[in-house]
């Protein structure tokens, strides 16, 4: 089977559902003869043509809301923001429009499109090249929100994402794109939305975990069973739908969770978490429910120590769970 | 070196042709005209009836198009149902009954029924929508019909399907940025739309000097390369026109075209507005002068394709389909709680 | 002392920063000549003109903008968002430019202005009028986000707000501008952003809400009082800075904490305070820890059965106070 | 009745004066002419470095205005430094340099050095601010500056204080919803505004037939009721004097001008982009051409302000200035961890 990195099956999913239905076509910045800044986009427009990879004008609300239009009149977008940062502009199109078309129109209407956005720190982006923005949309009925961490996901999860009926927010943490490579089927396949994945199971403690996040775990996870700690490590892929179960199972099985994510801890997605955990597990808990986020600030700065002051790291982690371990 | 962009606004006037002729000319049957006067009527009689039942207390909410008749029906006259797209606005009643929705659907929405086959009763009277005539749902926040109807009309022409999308919206709304952008997109990739602005010179309480800088929002048309109809809105006949018009460049190929009707709002912006603090009676009076449905009444008499007989008539069977209306959307069925939290998704 | 109700507290609270500081001024859409569609600026207009009490076009993104530049050069704006549900368009000027303006700069620059938005449901509003959006908006280092829940509360606060030289969102939930009066000093005063209020002491278990449900959760608990559970009701009042404190005091004191907000309950702003408890208060809960939050869906809908359905309600908090206290 | 809108562009072009006669006419000395010259070149060298300092692993990032440099020096020298306010955007260096900022200010602001007074590290290089020179900070989101500007120069109106404000973008950035808004916003109010528009013919790989449907940014203008100027971005004594009539404009109360420079990014987008994918060398080669420093050099040598051992001494200052700042920034101190959530908040 052939080795690809997340950025080449971004690349091979959109491909591949590009050749599977006339349907499908991508939108944004720089998505065209440049092939996207990241390069998720690279050879379609040489393949498909300027109209079915168009490259917009610099406007977010537009492609967003241009896509919404598509949708509805039977194409399926795949809209780019080139960074997740920049994804404000589109705010009212994507909370007020997409997410709820179905559900204001009693189900008469309906929008089946993508957004991908690279999002999270790491490659010296400074505060606006850096954002994680998923605590944000993973609230709002109506949207879907995936946040895949492996290639063999990614290209799984993008083709599902693809056929969804629903509006799909498709994050991709940018600094995983080239971080590591893993055997992807050549062949179409889907990965579920909505479901969690056990990516090493443990005794001791579970960590929940996403995106690079979620890598740094695993990592971590392999120090301390050196030290003769078992640790459970959960990749949540989807954060809307959240696949609970698998979370209070987990949860039931280790007594202890930790939630980790780059992004900013106050309000962030580790939050919902954590409550699902305390009410749905309280009975079975060992220890408090231990949370690991981001610092109160806005978004990674781009001076080399301050970046690594903001960033998670397999060190950093790794005494989180040790802290809980010992509780 | 350098050169200012001087830019000078040419008017156009159209010789103003009797009406017999531009009957002749637009290629419209005698139903036609009353067809188009029936929508005018049917909306104002049904705009009536909904202030009625708001200060009855039976309905919660009105916002209304009393005075914006003949832009919306001329306007709509233009499309062809179930095959041009409609994305409407909130005071866009007349447009949608001239597209085929029923007094019977406005009114169920009115009362929040789930019959109501814009939303099921989700969404506030006045959100226009329904599927299979192609009038697109629409939300509250204003102008995000914009980019979506420039990405309808980029579909149709990637599709290589001869569909031609309206979408409209009042002169305060072009100060959103996606006016902007809506219209940015449209006019690089020559979509086939048609962008009219009802220009009723307030939004709730702001006046246009206090909007924008420029005498007509049509001025605003030349920084997309498209042009620019500043049309009569209270001239039913006038707007269809220039709305035909934009509706077969759009056809050709040739791109969008923003048209601005000129019209007033007669009443308050909505049940809950009490617009005396804002404008003079004076001026209300004045374009109450100006009323489309009177003027084009008078036309229609004048030229004989109305007597006040067959007028009576009508007013008659208007009343009385707004009477049914009402009675059907009162008796009708509130939704479940069970809906509450279907169709959020795909599979709900 | 004179009795009034929120609204009149807001109005007062402008007019007299208006009165004492020059930079003080106003801008929105329809808060000039009509005085706002709530009438929260009513008077204004007449009595400071047209220039500070300013009627803008149109445009969300607009009034945020121009507010930080206005702030950037020695005013104190104070913005109007005609309807929370209208805010999207600002998402960017909010997020990316008023909160980080101190940071980026790093302290050299700095936007001392107040965003006001009516928010909520129960009026018949439908999807687009009747939104909360504080949990979004809780999540951005660099806001405050302060959501009063009483006539006194909302002038002080409010003072406070815009005497602060940070950028704050003051929320005011639609519904309660009306509902009741109190007494509110007629002498300018501020409320300490940052602190929450026991607005009810009890032993038997803790509520932590905010605005609307705040008030509700005051009359379950004269309910549940009668029944003989003594219940705690902490109004949170600012929920960006979380006064972490009081909540974590309380929870200690009664062993068991429900949360309660009108928003819909999935990554709604419950979940934080539910996480600062699961994690700080551990060893002290007697119960897992409760939320009751709004539904799986976008807003509260129009229909009068299901705007009920949306609603919370004294009963249905009466219904989660018994089943904690029982539990 | 309708008309249409026909908006014709006519072209002013100003008589073509000779460069001495310019030169008296701008009110210009030499030393003026000496120090726009410099700040031009300066801003090429050090961006020069930074490439360099890139290429070397270095530095992280480098965003340039290799090419633009004739409208960013022209344009800034006609403000009135620690007065007039500039908000501008991210490939200005030559305005920063002009209005004040130091080559230390700028290469410390590469390294993320906690001396950086733009953001004291925090920020990539490239997002200029200083308070004392009013230099507003900025962020990364195109065009929100318009919005702020506008702002900026309603207080200066409101407080009466002699203030102007300009404001510059990218020709891609001006699709943004944010700057029909801003520019709506200053022109209801006529603001003491100016907005520069730097149209080097790309967003990143977007050429301009993708992003507008017009031939000239500055015909958005008419849609705002001001005046749209277009002049040859490469040619900075042009550049000045539109500047300087807009800011005159702007002083007298007659509210914003947009200007438009046309220029050319010479080299690709940023220190992660490869602009052979989207343009000809053949094209990038015809621009090169005209650089605007060389052909201001070459006015100068001309006219006798310049000459070869002038010149010579000029870059070689320059030089230092450059190494200077290289060995200041690369020596100085990163800032502590501490630092990192810092100032969020007044009280932090
Ligand atoms: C984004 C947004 N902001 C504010 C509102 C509140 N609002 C509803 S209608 C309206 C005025 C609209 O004026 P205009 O576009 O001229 O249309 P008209 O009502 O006059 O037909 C406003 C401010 C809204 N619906 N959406
Ligand atoms: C809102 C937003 N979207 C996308 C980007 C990414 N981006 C950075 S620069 C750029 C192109 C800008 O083009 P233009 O305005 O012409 O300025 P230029 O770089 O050519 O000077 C893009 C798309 C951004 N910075 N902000
Ligand atoms: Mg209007
Ligand atoms: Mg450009």
């Amino acid at each position: 089977m052939p080795v690809k990195t997340m950025i080449e099956a971004v690349q091979e999913a959109i491909r591949q559902e590009m050749e599977r239905d006339s349907r499908v076509m991508v939108l944004g910045e720089d998505v065209g003869r440049k092939g996207g800044v990241f390069g998720a986009t690279r050879g379609l427009f040489e393949k498909f043509g300027g109209e079915r990879v168009l490259d917009t004008p610099l406007a977010e609300s537009a492609i967003v809301g241009s896509a919404i239009g598509m949708a509805l009149n039977g194409l399926r977008p795949v809209a780019e923001i080139q960074f997740a940062d920049f994804i404000w502009p589109a705010a009212n199109q994507i909370i007020s429009e997409a997410a709820r078309i179905r559900y204001r129109s009693n189900n008469t209407f309906s929008v089946p499109m993508v957004i991908r956005a690279p999002y999270g720190a790491g490659i010296h982006g400074g505060l606006y090249h850096s954002q994680s923005i998923e605590a944000f949309f993973a609230h709002v009925p109506g949207l879907v929100v995936i946040t895949p961490s492996s290639p063999y996901d990614t290209k799984g999860l993008l083709m599902a994402a693809i056929r969804s009926d629903d509006p799909v927010l498709f994050l991709e943490h940018k600094k995983t794109y080239r971080m590591l490579r893993e055997e992807v089927p050549e062949a179409p396949y889907t990965v579920p939305i909505g479901t969690a994945k056990i990516v090493r199971e443990g005794r001791d403690l579970s960590v929940f975990s996403y995106g690079l996040s979620l890598l740094y775990a695993r990592e971590a996870a392999d120090t301390l069973a050196q030290e003769g700690i078992d640790t459970e490590v959960v990749d949540l892929r989807t954060l809307r739908p959240l696949d609970t179960a698998t979370i209070l199972q987990s949860v039931r099985k280790t007594g202890k969770a930790l939630i980790l994510h780059e992004d900013t801890q106050f309000g962030g997605f580790g939050a919902e978490v954590a409550a699902v955990i305390a009410q749905g597990a309280f009975e079975y808990l060992d220890a408090p429910v231990m949370r690991q986020g981001g610092p109160e600030a806005p978004a990674a700065p781009f001076s080399k120590p301050l970046e690594e002051w903001w960033m998670p790291s397999p060190a950093k982690i790794a005494d989180a769970m040790r802290e809980l371990a010992e509780y | 070196m350098h050169r200012e962009v001087q830019v000078k606004t040419v008017e156009l006037p159209l010789p103003q042709t009797r009406l017999d002729n531009r009957v002749a000319d637009l290629g419209f049957t005698e139903s036609d005209l009353l067809r188009m006067y029936e929508k005018m009527l049917l909306a104002r009689k049904l705009d009536e009836r909904m202030w009625i039942l708001q200060r009855q207390g039976k309905i919660a909410f009105v916002i209304s198009g009393q005075g914006q008749e003949g832009a919306q029906v001329g306007a709509a006259y233009a499309l062809r149902p179930g095959q041009d797209w409609l994305h409407p606005y909130y005071r866009d009643m007349a447009m949608a009954l001239t597209i085929g929705m029923t007094p019977r659907d406005l009114l169920l929405a009115c009362y929040g029924k789930t019959e109501d086959p814009s939303s099921g009763g989700r969404q506030m009277p006045a959100h226009y929508g329904k599927a299979s005539l192609r009038i697109v749902t629409g939300s509250s926040p204003v102008a995000t019909q914009l980019p979506q109807a420039a990405g309808i009309a980029y579909a149709s022409k990637l599709m290589g399907k001869d569909e031609v999308t309206l979408t409209s919206l009042g002169e305060g709304s072009t100060s959103q940025g996606d006016f902007h952008e809506g219209l940015n997109f449209a006019s690089v990739h020559r979509v086939p739309l048609i962008i009219l602005v009802e220009n009723n010179q307030y939004a709730i309480s702001v006046p246009l000097a206090l909007q924008m800088a420029v005498p007509d929002v049509a001025d605003r048309a030349h920084g997309y390369g498209m042009p620019g109809v500043v049309v009569d809105g209270n001239d039913v006949l006038a707007v269809y026109e220039v709305t035909q018009a934009a509706h077969e460049r759009a056809r050709r190929g040739e791109g969008p075209t923003l048209i601005e009707a000129k019209t007033y709002r007669l009443i308050p912006h909505s049940s809950d507005d009490d617009d005396r603090v804002y404008r003079s009676r004076e001026e209300v009076a004045e374009w109450r002068k100006r009323d489309p449905i009177v003027r084009f009444q008078q036309t229609l008499l004048d030229v004989g394709v109305l007597d006040p007989a067959r007028d009576q008539e009508l007013r008659a069977s208007i009343d009385e389909q707004v009477n049914d209306a009402t009675q059907y959307a009162e008796a009708a069925a509130f939704p479940t709680i069970e809906e509450g939290d279907r169709f959020v998704y795909a599979d709900d």
